[in-house]
Protein backbone atom coordinates (compact mmCIF):
# COMPACT_ATOMS: atom_id res chain seq x y z
CA UNK A 1 0.00 0.00 0.00
CA UNK A 2 1.15 3.56 -0.57
CA UNK A 3 2.10 5.15 2.80
CA UNK A 4 4.51 7.59 4.21
CA UNK A 5 4.19 6.96 7.96
CA UNK A 6 4.80 3.36 9.95
CA UNK A 7 2.74 0.35 8.45
CA UNK A 8 1.95 -2.80 10.01
CA UNK A 9 1.11 -6.23 8.44
CA UNK A 10 -2.53 -6.99 8.70
CA UNK A 11 -4.85 -9.96 7.02
CA UNK A 12 -7.11 -8.62 4.27
CA UNK A 13 -10.33 -11.59 3.40
CA UNK A 14 -12.80 -11.46 0.54
CA UNK A 15 -15.12 -12.73 0.46
CA UNK A 16 -18.12 -13.86 -2.47
CA UNK A 17 -17.96 -11.56 -5.57
CA UNK A 18 -14.76 -9.73 -4.22
CA UNK A 19 -13.09 -12.89 -3.64
CA UNK A 20 -13.81 -13.70 -7.40
CA UNK A 21 -12.47 -10.67 -8.32
CA UNK A 22 -9.53 -10.04 -6.58
CA UNK A 23 -8.99 -14.19 -7.24
CA UNK A 24 -8.27 -14.79 -4.24
CA UNK A 25 -9.47 -15.64 -0.38
CA UNK A 26 -6.36 -14.35 1.41
CA UNK A 27 -4.45 -12.12 1.44
CA UNK A 28 -1.76 -9.86 3.81
CA UNK A 29 -0.92 -6.00 3.25
CA UNK A 30 0.96 -3.23 4.75
CA UNK A 31 -1.01 -0.95 6.10
CA UNK A 32 -0.52 2.37 7.95
CA UNK A 33 -1.58 2.15 11.22
CA UNK A 34 -3.86 5.11 10.83
CA UNK A 35 -6.08 5.50 7.66
CA UNK A 36 -9.02 6.68 6.62
CA UNK A 37 -11.46 4.00 5.58
CA UNK A 38 -12.45 5.32 2.50
CA UNK A 39 -8.83 5.67 1.62
CA UNK A 40 -7.71 2.51 2.78
CA UNK A 41 -10.68 1.18 0.28
CA UNK A 42 -9.56 2.79 -2.65
CA UNK A 43 -6.11 1.65 -2.43
CA UNK A 44 -7.64 -2.32 -1.57
CA UNK A 45 -10.13 -1.97 -4.64
CA UNK A 46 -7.33 -0.56 -7.38
CA UNK A 47 -4.69 -3.36 -6.01
CA UNK A 48 -6.80 -6.01 -6.39
CA UNK A 49 -9.32 -5.30 -9.33
CA UNK A 50 -12.16 -4.45 -7.42
CA UNK A 51 -13.22 -1.49 -9.34
CA UNK A 52 -16.34 -2.51 -10.84
CA UNK A 53 -17.96 -3.52 -7.03
CA UNK A 54 -16.22 -0.70 -5.46
CA UNK A 55 -19.59 1.58 -4.13
CA UNK A 56 -21.12 -1.71 -3.02
CA UNK A 57 -18.15 -2.72 -0.39
CA UNK A 58 -17.87 -1.81 2.93
CA UNK A 59 -15.04 -3.28 5.43
CA UNK A 60 -14.81 -4.76 8.74
CA UNK A 61 -12.28 -4.84 11.29
CA UNK A 62 -11.66 -7.24 13.55
CA UNK A 63 -14.89 -8.54 13.05
CA UNK A 64 -16.66 -5.46 13.74
CA UNK A 65 -18.17 -3.59 10.36
CA UNK A 66 -16.32 -0.03 10.00
CA UNK A 67 -20.12 2.00 9.88
CA UNK A 68 -18.90 4.89 8.19
CA UNK A 69 -16.39 5.22 5.31
CA UNK A 70 -14.97 8.45 6.96
CA UNK A 71 -13.85 7.18 10.27
CA UNK A 72 -10.53 6.35 10.73
CA UNK A 73 -8.55 2.87 11.53
CA UNK A 74 -6.22 2.40 14.03
CA UNK A 75 -4.62 -0.97 12.95
CA UNK A 76 -2.37 -3.41 14.93
CA UNK A 77 -0.12 -5.96 13.20
CA UNK A 78 -1.87 -8.76 12.54
CA UNK A 79 -5.59 -7.39 12.64
CA UNK A 80 -7.70 -8.76 10.43
CA UNK A 81 -9.48 -6.95 7.32
CA UNK A 82 -12.43 -7.99 5.67
CA UNK A 83 -13.84 -6.65 1.82
CA UNK A 84 -17.63 -7.10 2.15
CA UNK A 85 -20.21 -6.94 -0.13
CA UNK A 86 -23.41 -7.09 -0.62
CA UNK A 87 -24.82 -9.69 1.82
CA UNK A 88 -27.08 -12.21 0.74
CA UNK A 89 -27.42 -14.45 3.72
CA UNK A 90 -31.21 -16.12 4.69
CA UNK B 1 -30.41 -21.08 26.08
CA UNK B 2 -28.96 -19.68 22.58
CA UNK B 3 -28.17 -21.80 19.90
CA UNK B 4 -26.18 -20.65 16.95
CA UNK B 5 -24.39 -22.24 14.36
CA UNK B 6 -23.07 -22.72 10.74
CA UNK B 7 -23.65 -26.11 9.04
CA UNK B 8 -22.31 -27.45 6.18
CA UNK B 9 -25.24 -30.38 6.16
CA UNK B 10 -29.09 -30.46 5.88
CA UNK B 11 -30.97 -28.97 8.65
CA UNK B 12 -32.93 -31.38 11.08
CA UNK B 13 -36.37 -29.34 11.67
CA UNK B 14 -37.78 -31.98 14.15
CA UNK B 15 -34.36 -31.47 16.31
CA UNK B 16 -35.16 -27.39 16.54
CA UNK B 17 -38.46 -28.02 17.43
CA UNK B 18 -36.86 -30.34 20.33
CA UNK B 19 -34.29 -27.30 20.95
CA UNK B 20 -37.72 -24.73 21.53
CA UNK B 21 -39.08 -27.12 24.34
CA UNK B 22 -39.41 -26.24 27.58
CA UNK B 23 -42.32 -27.08 30.38
CA UNK B 24 -43.15 -23.17 31.16
CA UNK B 25 -43.26 -22.28 27.30
CA UNK B 26 -46.84 -21.90 25.56
CA UNK B 27 -45.43 -20.93 22.11
CA UNK B 28 -42.53 -21.73 19.49
CA UNK B 29 -42.45 -19.95 16.23
CA UNK B 30 -39.95 -21.14 13.46
CA UNK B 31 -38.93 -19.86 10.45
CA UNK B 32 -37.35 -21.55 7.27
CA UNK B 33 -36.09 -20.22 4.36
CA UNK B 34 -35.61 -22.80 1.65
CA UNK B 35 -34.09 -22.48 -1.64
CA UNK B 36 -36.47 -21.36 -4.38
CA UNK B 37 -36.60 -22.86 -7.92
CA UNK B 38 -36.72 -19.42 -10.41
CA UNK B 39 -35.22 -15.92 -10.36
CA UNK B 40 -36.81 -13.79 -12.98
CA UNK B 41 -37.73 -16.59 -15.61
CA UNK B 42 -34.48 -18.81 -15.15
CA UNK B 43 -34.51 -22.24 -13.72
CA UNK B 44 -32.17 -22.18 -9.98
CA UNK B 45 -30.69 -25.84 -9.88
CA UNK B 46 -29.07 -24.89 -6.11
CA UNK B 47 -27.58 -21.91 -3.83
CA UNK B 48 -24.10 -21.59 -2.65
CA UNK B 49 -23.76 -19.80 0.47
CA UNK B 50 -20.33 -19.34 2.05
CA UNK B 51 -19.50 -17.03 5.03
CA UNK B 52 -17.17 -15.04 7.19
CA UNK B 53 -17.66 -17.57 9.63
CA UNK B 54 -16.18 -16.36 12.86
CA UNK B 55 -18.02 -13.11 12.38
CA UNK B 56 -21.22 -14.30 11.06
CA UNK B 57 -21.57 -16.67 14.14
CA UNK B 58 -20.88 -13.34 16.19
CA UNK B 59 -23.55 -11.21 14.61
CA UNK B 60 -25.66 -14.27 15.08
CA UNK B 61 -25.43 -14.07 18.83
CA UNK B 62 -25.19 -10.40 18.80
CA UNK B 63 -28.90 -10.86 17.44
CA UNK B 64 -29.77 -13.71 20.02
CA UNK B 65 -28.70 -10.63 23.25
CA UNK B 66 -30.74 -8.11 20.91
CA UNK B 67 -33.56 -10.58 21.10
CA UNK B 68 -33.79 -11.01 24.62
CA UNK B 69 -33.28 -7.87 25.80
CA UNK B 70 -36.61 -6.69 23.42
CA UNK B 71 -38.29 -9.76 24.44
CA UNK B 72 -37.41 -10.99 28.11
CA UNK B 73 -39.71 -13.71 28.49
CA UNK B 74 -37.94 -15.38 25.04
CA UNK B 75 -36.65 -18.84 26.17
CA UNK B 76 -34.82 -20.67 23.49
CA UNK B 77 -33.33 -19.14 20.90
CA UNK B 78 -31.97 -20.85 17.72
CA UNK B 79 -30.45 -19.51 14.42
CA UNK B 80 -28.67 -21.97 12.03
CA UNK B 81 -27.14 -21.63 8.65
CA UNK B 82 -26.59 -23.80 6.11
CA UNK B 83 -23.35 -23.30 3.76
CA UNK B 84 -21.96 -25.01 0.73
CA UNK B 85 -24.39 -25.98 -1.99
CA UNK B 86 -28.29 -26.42 -0.64
CA UNK B 87 -30.62 -27.57 -3.60
CA UNK B 88 -33.59 -26.46 -4.40
CA UNK B 89 -36.42 -26.78 -1.46
CA UNK B 90 -33.88 -27.77 1.39
CA UNK B 91 -33.36 -25.50 4.11
CA UNK B 92 -30.83 -22.61 4.08
CA UNK B 93 -32.20 -21.24 7.36
CA UNK B 94 -34.02 -21.62 10.08
CA UNK B 95 -34.45 -18.90 13.34
CA UNK B 96 -36.76 -20.39 15.94
CA UNK B 97 -37.53 -19.23 19.23
CA UNK B 98 -39.97 -20.49 22.17
CA UNK B 99 -41.73 -18.36 25.20
CA UNK B 100 -44.46 -18.39 27.63
CA UNK B 101 -47.10 -16.60 25.41
CA UNK B 102 -47.17 -16.50 21.73
CA UNK B 103 -46.22 -12.67 20.32
CA UNK B 104 -42.56 -13.12 21.94
CA UNK B 105 -42.43 -15.93 19.72
CA UNK B 106 -43.79 -14.76 16.44
CA UNK B 107 -42.32 -11.36 16.60
CA UNK B 108 -38.44 -12.44 17.58
CA UNK B 109 -38.47 -14.84 14.59
CA UNK B 110 -39.59 -11.67 12.28
CA UNK B 111 -36.91 -9.83 14.15
CA UNK B 112 -34.80 -11.66 13.77
CA UNK B 113 -34.56 -13.10 10.15
CA UNK B 114 -34.55 -9.21 8.93
CA UNK B 115 -31.77 -8.69 11.35
CA UNK B 116 -30.08 -11.79 9.67
CA UNK B 117 -30.29 -10.55 6.22
CA UNK B 118 -29.24 -7.22 6.91
CA UNK B 119 -26.02 -7.64 8.94
CA UNK B 120 -24.88 -11.34 9.03
CA UNK B 121 -21.67 -11.81 6.81
CA UNK B 122 -23.44 -14.61 4.40
CA UNK B 123 -23.37 -14.71 0.46
CA UNK B 124 -25.24 -16.30 -1.59
CA UNK B 125 -24.75 -17.74 -5.23
CA UNK B 126 -27.48 -18.57 -7.92
CA UNK B 127 -26.22 -21.26 -9.65
CA UNK B 128 -29.29 -21.50 -13.15
CA UNK B 129 -30.23 -24.17 -15.05
CA UNK B 130 -28.60 -23.89 -18.96
CA UNK B 131 -25.32 -21.60 -19.43
CA UNK B 132 -27.07 -18.32 -17.61
CA UNK B 133 -24.15 -17.54 -15.61
CA UNK B 134 -24.35 -17.85 -11.63
CA UNK B 135 -25.10 -15.13 -9.86
CA UNK B 136 -24.26 -13.40 -6.28
CA UNK B 137 -27.54 -12.04 -4.29
CA UNK B 138 -27.91 -8.91 -2.94
CA UNK B 139 -30.64 -9.04 0.02
CA UNK B 140 -32.81 -5.59 -0.02
CA UNK B 141 -32.97 -3.42 2.88
CA UNK C 1 -53.14 -26.06 -0.88
CA UNK C 2 -55.36 -26.00 2.92
CA UNK C 3 -54.51 -28.67 5.49
CA UNK C 4 -57.14 -28.10 8.44
CA UNK C 5 -57.72 -30.32 10.55
CA UNK C 6 -58.78 -31.71 14.41
CA UNK C 7 -56.94 -34.95 15.63
CA UNK C 8 -56.56 -37.01 18.87
CA UNK C 9 -52.97 -38.04 18.90
CA UNK C 10 -49.36 -36.03 18.69
CA UNK C 11 -49.34 -33.77 15.71
CA UNK C 12 -45.98 -35.28 13.95
CA UNK C 13 -44.45 -31.52 13.46
CA UNK C 14 -41.87 -32.85 10.85
CA UNK C 15 -44.70 -33.73 8.66
CA UNK C 16 -46.42 -30.38 9.32
CA UNK C 17 -43.18 -29.35 7.36
CA UNK C 18 -43.53 -31.57 4.53
CA UNK C 19 -46.47 -30.42 3.91
CA UNK C 20 -45.18 -26.71 3.52
CA UNK C 21 -42.83 -27.52 1.11
CA UNK C 22 -42.45 -26.45 -2.77
CA UNK C 23 -39.81 -25.70 -4.96
CA UNK C 24 -41.25 -22.03 -5.96
CA UNK C 25 -41.50 -21.68 -2.23
CA UNK C 26 -38.66 -19.34 -0.53
CA UNK C 27 -39.94 -19.01 3.46
CA UNK C 28 -42.26 -21.03 4.97
CA UNK C 29 -43.35 -20.35 8.93
CA UNK C 30 -44.50 -22.56 11.32
CA UNK C 31 -46.21 -21.68 14.86
CA UNK C 32 -46.61 -24.46 17.46
CA UNK C 33 -48.81 -23.62 21.02
CA UNK C 34 -47.99 -26.01 23.86
CA UNK C 35 -49.46 -26.33 27.00
CA UNK C 36 -47.84 -25.16 29.76
CA UNK C 37 -46.74 -26.37 33.26
CA UNK C 38 -48.40 -23.12 35.11
CA UNK C 39 -50.76 -21.02 35.42
CA UNK C 40 -51.29 -18.26 38.68
CA UNK C 41 -49.00 -20.54 40.36
CA UNK C 42 -51.06 -23.78 40.27
CA UNK C 43 -49.14 -26.66 37.92
CA UNK C 44 -50.62 -27.70 35.25
CA UNK C 45 -50.61 -31.40 34.54
CA UNK C 46 -52.36 -31.76 31.02
CA UNK C 47 -55.06 -29.54 29.33
CA UNK C 48 -58.62 -31.07 27.73
CA UNK C 49 -59.77 -29.73 24.60
CA UNK C 50 -63.08 -30.09 22.95
CA UNK C 51 -64.35 -28.67 19.61
CA UNK C 52 -67.83 -27.84 18.07
CA UNK C 53 -65.94 -30.23 15.69
CA UNK C 54 -67.92 -29.36 12.14
CA UNK C 55 -68.47 -25.73 13.18
CA UNK C 56 -64.80 -25.71 14.19
CA UNK C 57 -63.56 -27.23 10.82
CA UNK C 58 -65.83 -24.70 8.81
CA UNK C 59 -64.27 -21.58 10.43
CA UNK C 60 -60.92 -23.08 10.08
CA UNK C 61 -61.78 -23.09 6.31
CA UNK C 62 -62.82 -19.76 6.89
CA UNK C 63 -59.53 -18.57 8.11
CA UNK C 64 -57.61 -20.01 5.13
CA UNK C 65 -59.58 -18.27 2.54
CA UNK C 66 -59.07 -14.97 4.84
CA UNK C 67 -55.28 -15.70 4.57
CA UNK C 68 -55.44 -16.40 0.64
CA UNK C 69 -57.41 -12.82 0.13
CA UNK C 70 -55.13 -10.88 2.28
CA UNK C 71 -51.58 -13.13 0.81
CA UNK C 72 -52.34 -14.13 -2.26
CA UNK C 73 -49.57 -15.25 -2.96
CA UNK C 74 -49.46 -17.83 0.12
CA UNK C 75 -48.71 -21.65 -1.33
CA UNK C 76 -49.77 -24.44 1.80
CA UNK C 77 -51.38 -23.43 4.54
CA UNK C 78 -51.91 -26.24 7.51
CA UNK C 79 -53.88 -25.64 10.39
CA UNK C 80 -54.32 -28.62 12.48
CA UNK C 81 -55.67 -28.32 16.42
CA UNK C 82 -55.61 -30.99 18.74
CA UNK C 83 -58.44 -32.36 20.93
CA UNK C 84 -58.84 -34.65 24.44
CA UNK C 85 -55.81 -34.67 26.79
CA UNK C 86 -52.65 -32.75 25.70
CA UNK C 87 -50.08 -33.39 28.28
CA UNK C 88 -47.81 -30.68 29.10
CA UNK C 89 -45.13 -29.91 26.43
CA UNK C 90 -46.93 -31.49 23.80
CA UNK C 91 -48.71 -29.18 20.65
CA UNK C 92 -51.96 -28.36 21.25
CA UNK C 93 -52.09 -25.93 17.73
CA UNK C 94 -50.04 -25.62 14.65
CA UNK C 95 -50.57 -23.00 12.27
CA UNK C 96 -47.78 -23.05 9.56
CA UNK C 97 -47.65 -21.27 6.02
CA UNK C 98 -44.98 -20.50 2.99
CA UNK C 99 -45.26 -18.37 0.46
CA UNK C 100 -42.17 -17.71 -2.15
CA UNK C 101 -41.41 -14.38 0.11
CA UNK C 102 -40.75 -14.17 3.86
CA UNK C 103 -42.95 -11.79 5.12
CA UNK C 104 -46.21 -13.42 3.48
CA UNK C 105 -45.67 -16.44 5.59
CA UNK C 106 -44.58 -14.94 8.81
CA UNK C 107 -47.69 -12.44 9.15
CA UNK C 108 -50.24 -14.71 7.71
CA UNK C 109 -49.24 -17.05 10.52
CA UNK C 110 -49.42 -14.57 12.97
CA UNK C 111 -52.63 -13.37 11.78
CA UNK C 112 -54.02 -16.91 12.04
CA UNK C 113 -53.12 -17.56 15.52
CA UNK C 114 -54.73 -14.56 16.98
CA UNK C 115 -58.14 -15.17 14.63
CA UNK C 116 -58.59 -19.22 15.54
CA UNK C 117 -58.56 -17.64 19.67
CA UNK C 118 -61.08 -15.82 18.72
CA UNK C 119 -63.72 -17.75 16.09
CA UNK C 120 -63.05 -21.56 16.00
CA UNK C 121 -65.07 -23.25 18.75
CA UNK C 122 -62.86 -24.88 20.70
CA UNK C 123 -62.78 -24.58 24.38
CA UNK C 124 -59.85 -26.27 26.68
CA UNK C 125 -59.92 -26.85 30.55
CA UNK C 126 -56.79 -26.86 32.62
CA UNK C 127 -56.51 -30.11 34.74
CA UNK C 128 -54.15 -29.03 38.29
CA UNK C 129 -52.01 -31.18 40.44
CA UNK C 130 -52.93 -31.38 44.34
CA UNK C 131 -56.86 -30.85 44.62
CA UNK C 132 -57.18 -27.53 42.99
CA UNK C 133 -60.60 -28.03 40.76
CA UNK C 134 -59.97 -27.91 37.00
CA UNK C 135 -60.69 -24.63 35.18
CA UNK C 136 -61.99 -23.62 32.10
CA UNK C 137 -60.03 -21.43 30.22
CA UNK C 138 -61.11 -18.02 28.08
CA UNK C 139 -59.03 -16.37 25.61
CA UNK C 140 -58.53 -12.66 25.94
CA UNK C 141 -59.87 -10.85 22.73
CA UNK D 1 -89.90 -23.34 25.19
CA UNK D 2 -92.82 -21.01 26.19
CA UNK D 3 -94.19 -20.11 22.24
CA UNK D 4 -97.90 -19.24 21.58
CA UNK D 5 -96.99 -19.31 17.31
CA UNK D 6 -95.55 -22.27 15.31
CA UNK D 7 -92.87 -24.32 16.51
CA UNK D 8 -90.38 -26.33 15.65
CA UNK D 9 -88.02 -28.71 17.15
CA UNK D 10 -84.28 -28.69 16.88
CA UNK D 11 -80.93 -29.78 18.16
CA UNK D 12 -79.28 -28.01 20.98
CA UNK D 13 -75.71 -28.62 21.75
CA UNK D 14 -73.81 -27.38 24.83
CA UNK D 15 -70.13 -27.59 24.51
CA UNK D 16 -67.44 -27.11 27.79
CA UNK D 17 -68.74 -25.03 30.98
CA UNK D 18 -72.42 -25.12 29.57
CA UNK D 19 -72.24 -28.67 28.68
CA UNK D 20 -71.13 -28.78 32.52
CA UNK D 21 -73.69 -27.00 33.66
CA UNK D 22 -76.43 -28.81 31.82
CA UNK D 23 -75.07 -32.17 32.16
CA UNK D 24 -75.85 -32.66 28.62
CA UNK D 25 -73.98 -32.61 25.33
CA UNK D 26 -77.08 -32.69 23.44
CA UNK D 27 -80.55 -31.98 23.80
CA UNK D 28 -83.77 -31.12 21.40
CA UNK D 29 -86.19 -28.54 22.24
CA UNK D 30 -89.14 -27.06 20.83
CA UNK D 31 -88.22 -23.40 19.61
CA UNK D 32 -90.65 -20.63 17.67
CA UNK D 33 -90.07 -20.41 14.09
CA UNK D 34 -88.72 -17.06 14.61
CA UNK D 35 -87.85 -15.57 17.49
CA UNK D 36 -85.40 -13.16 19.02
CA UNK D 37 -82.21 -14.28 19.72
CA UNK D 38 -81.55 -13.40 23.49
CA UNK D 39 -85.51 -14.28 24.49
CA UNK D 40 -84.41 -17.33 22.97
CA UNK D 41 -80.77 -17.15 24.62
CA UNK D 42 -82.73 -16.36 28.11
CA UNK D 43 -85.09 -19.43 27.90
CA UNK D 44 -82.32 -21.82 27.53
CA UNK D 45 -80.32 -20.56 30.07
CA UNK D 46 -83.38 -21.06 32.31
CA UNK D 47 -83.98 -24.12 31.14
CA UNK D 48 -80.97 -25.71 31.51
CA UNK D 49 -79.18 -24.20 34.64
CA UNK D 50 -76.58 -21.83 32.83
CA UNK D 51 -77.74 -18.94 34.76
CA UNK D 52 -74.01 -18.32 36.07
CA UNK D 53 -72.64 -18.51 32.49
CA UNK D 54 -75.45 -16.20 30.87
CA UNK D 55 -73.28 -13.02 30.00
CA UNK D 56 -70.74 -14.89 28.67
CA UNK D 57 -72.87 -17.03 25.86
CA UNK D 58 -73.07 -16.89 22.45
CA UNK D 59 -75.24 -18.80 19.95
CA UNK D 60 -74.43 -20.28 16.74
CA UNK D 61 -77.07 -21.50 14.43
CA UNK D 62 -76.25 -23.90 11.56
CA UNK D 63 -73.10 -23.68 12.57
CA UNK D 64 -72.90 -20.15 12.06
CA UNK D 65 -72.32 -17.49 14.43
CA UNK D 66 -75.25 -14.87 15.42
CA UNK D 67 -73.03 -11.56 16.10
CA UNK D 68 -75.50 -9.87 17.26
CA UNK D 69 -78.34 -10.96 20.16
CA UNK D 70 -80.92 -8.73 19.43
CA UNK D 71 -81.56 -10.15 15.37
CA UNK D 72 -84.00 -12.56 15.00
CA UNK D 73 -83.58 -15.82 14.01
CA UNK D 74 -85.88 -18.23 11.53
CA UNK D 75 -86.25 -21.98 12.85
CA UNK D 76 -86.65 -24.81 10.26
CA UNK D 77 -86.98 -28.46 11.51
CA UNK D 78 -84.34 -30.05 12.38
CA UNK D 79 -81.79 -27.22 12.52
CA UNK D 80 -78.90 -27.04 14.51
CA UNK D 81 -78.65 -24.34 17.96
CA UNK D 82 -75.32 -24.19 19.74
CA UNK D 83 -74.39 -22.71 23.30
CA UNK D 84 -71.03 -21.27 23.00
CA UNK D 85 -68.87 -20.03 25.83
CA UNK D 86 -65.62 -18.17 25.84
CA UNK D 87 -63.79 -19.53 23.52
CA UNK D 88 -60.39 -20.93 24.21
CA UNK D 89 -58.77 -22.97 21.27
CA UNK D 90 -55.43 -22.57 20.64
Amino acid sequence: MSTDGPVVNVHVLFFAKARELANSSRSNVDVPTEIVASDLLDQLVSRFGLTTIRDNLILAHNESYIDNLSDSILFKEGDELAIIPPLSGG
Amino acid sequence: MDHVKLVNNPIDIAHIHQLLADEGCGASSVFVGTTRDNFQGKKVVSLAYEAYDNMALKEMKKICSDLRSKWPELKHIVIYHRLGTVPVCEASVVIAASSPHRSEALESVSFAIDQLKTRVPIWKKEIYEGDHDSEWKENKE
